[in-house]
């Protein structure tokens, strides 16, 4: 993306570093960055009121890389600003929520207060998932990158019509090609986990335990099998 | 769009309390709600959980026929695609439920290998759908919870909207022009029409008339002889099931020598003048349409 | 809409007006409000949250009775809330200001951050527009005057994002409102014609000919129904 260079390490923060004059962002990382002289120099007790305003300008879930960046300090030091600040409103009970979704940051209305704020949000429009979507969303979340066909196999009907949905949607999107059936594999959006509210795909919940103890071989076997009959229409 | 199967409401039509394999079956209780369902395994699911039986052999073998009734019910309203799974999945019971039936052997020769490894197949898939039926639930929480919480998004103060150097549209207006119609074409992402292949739905009780006509003309046919003029694996399958429904009618009896040898059908219904009066009386739309 | 009404827990802060429950919703100023009955009751702390829930997501400076209503309190102490509100982000010295101007309230930048802000902006931008604002200013170029949610219907997702960034970089503008459905209609500017280096709209390739011959009846019923697929409550 950029070849903005890594943020050295700032200062660590301490008792003391509130006398500490930390150098304006961008100057530090020299060479190809402008001197930035019309940026002023911040206090270390400026560092979180900052990131706080720029987060007020973020619309879409921004990496703590992003923000280090236009700040000029390391993103170690941006994360645990982020967190602090998250806690901070969580502890006062804001109207605000400061969340990690999607791999980055954004404010949210606090969920308490859904009611009052969907009078000033134009959305009438939120639409339900079927539960036919719902399930193939589930099967493409915990098998991904899945080729339509293994989806197909594993609900037991076709879902050509689903993924379309899901697609247009935008919470799933084709990503590559099946190196043996040549059939396009399916994979989560970013959407997907920012609807979610996840911060990865790691934080699906574990699903194995549910799964059934079936011999990897026979598993293998009968779903290239299945696959077959159900992939009757798969691209 | 959706591939929900309608909902359905059986009530005594399906002719299950003449199936001599199941037990009395109480007339006034015989009326079962399922509605949305989402293929064969939600529907399998749903027969297993509406009898509290976990899922087992003895589950299974308890809820092929209401699967069977499931199916003959939905008519010729479905899809191929869909049909096929179903019809798959009602296979593998009828197999295993026939093989209940016999007396308990041995497990001795790879027909019977082959039967136990369908049993745990089905098994296997359908315990590997409920997991993820079990997760797409939570998933759903999710979005419920996640919906509640509204994101930030509002123009940038004017401030920095100024400050924003120039954007580039990047294109000339030829570009621009295919640039619309791409965008303003409907999509109708890549999908495989089944229509050629099949020309319709395979009809089971379409095929049962057409048998009817030929075994009794015939007296005795192979089901190879039965089966030469298909054009579908389908229509084979639909063969198959009919006999099974003309089995059930005492209308024909089977007569086979060694395994997967050669099926024979005999007629035992009425001599072949006597059935055109006995088709015009019966209305095969009636039971399974 | 969603209907489920109860707050999670009740805050845990506040000593004695906890206790106090106040009006529902909606129940102060009468007359054309719905009594809401959905809506749950607030407690006395959660006022201020609820106010700057509110606040998040409002883009345009939102009058106090308008907050006053959706919450159901009076405008007096709503607009009291909001002067202590934002008299605490300036004693904290919080990134976010609270400020009236035209007429309403919003939320803005710290201005003593606006440096900061301003390097995320300008390095986030890219100087090229995004295939998605590309296509959606396509779609406004040869439909305008066209509302957003015809332009969401046609591209099949929800393009609030896409117009805002064309909005505010004065591709496009909004002209007038749908008589039909009163949304705000938007048209290309001239400096849209600039860029493109045309004199006028007449001179926009002609693209009926290359369009799919759709029957304009079945072309709405398409699009009304993509809109509700493309109705993803997403900003």
């Amino acid at each position: 993306m950029s070849d903005e260079p890594q943020l050295p390490e700032a200062s660590p923060a301490g008792p003391v570093a509130e006398t500490i004059v930390l150098r304006g962002a961008g100057s530090t990382d020299g060479a190809d960055e402008r001197p930035d002289a019309s940026i002023p120099e911040l206090l270390e007790s400026d560092l979180t009121p900052a990131i706080e305003s720029i987060l007020l300008v973020v619309d879409t879930p921004t990496p703590a890389v992003e923000i280090a960046r236009a700040i000029g300090i390391s993103i170690d030091e941006t994360t645990e600003r982020l967190r602090a600040l998250a806690a901070e409103y969580d502890e006062q009970g804001r109207g605000i929520s400061l969340r990690e979704a999607a791999g980055g940051w954004r404010m949210y209305t606090r969920e308490r207060y859904a009611p009052y704020v969907e009078k000033f949000v134009l959305d009438g429009q939120k639409t339900r998932l079927t539960t036919a979507a719902l399930e193939t969303l589930a099967v493409i979340a915990y098998r991904q990158p899945v080729t339509r066909a293994r989806v197909s196999a594993i609900r037991g009907v076709n879902v050509d019509g689903v993924v379309r949905t899901l697609l247009i949607r935008e919470l799933v999107e084709e990503t590559g090609t099946d190196q043996h059936t040549g059939g396009g594999q399916l994979s989560t959006t970013s959407l997907f986990l920012e609807k979610l509210g996840l911060r990865s795909l790691d934080d699906l919940p574990p699903i194995a335990p549910l799964l059934p103890d079936v011999d990897p071989q026979m598993d293998e076997r009968l779903e290239s099998g299945l696959a077959e009959l159900a992939a009757l229409d798969d691209d | 769009m959706n591939d929900t199967a309608p909902s359905l409401e059986l009530k005594n039509a399906t002719g299950l309390e003449n199936q001599g394999t199941a037990p009395a079956v109480d007339r006034t209780k015989f009326t079962v709600h399922l509605t949305n369902f989402e293929g064969p395994f939600d529907l399998l699911l749903q027969l297993i959980g509406k009898h509290k039986l976990d899922v087992t052999e003895v589950a299974l073998s308890k809820v092929t026929d209401e699967f069977i009734a499931y199916i003959r019910a939905l008519g010729s309203d479905w899809d191929l695609g869909q049909a096929t799974e179903f019809l798959l999945v009602a296979a593998t019971l009828l197999d295993l439920k026939t093989a209940r039936l016999l007396p308990k052997a041995q497990i001795e020769d790879e027909e019977d290998l082959a039967l136990l490894e369908a049993r745990d197949l089905l098994f296997a898939r359908l315990l590997q759908y409920r997991a993820y039926k079990h997760v797409a639930g939570l998933l759903a929480q999710f979005i419920a919870t996640a919906g509640k919480r509204y994101p930030r998004a509002v123009s940038l103060e004017p401030q920095f909207a100024a400050a924003l150097p120039e954007v580039l549209i990047g294109v000339g207006p030829e570009r621009f022009a295919q640039i619309a119609v791409r965008a303003m074409t409907p999509k109708t992402p890549a999908e495989i029409r089944l229509d050629h292949l099949h020309a319709s739905t395979v009809s089971v009780s379409e095929q049962i008339t057409l048998m009817r006509g030929r075994l009794a003309d015939a007296g005795a046919l192979s089901f190879r002889d039965l089966t030469d003029d298909c054009e579908h694996t389908m229509e084979v399958v639909a063969r198959f099931l009919g006999l099974l429904e003309l089995y059930r009618e005492r209308l024909v009896s089977f007569e086979q020598h060694d395994a997967l040898g050669e099926l024979r059908v005999q007629w035992t219904g009425a001599a072949a003048d006597l059935q055109a009066a006995a088709a015009a009386d019966y209305d095969p739309d009636e039971e399974y349409e």
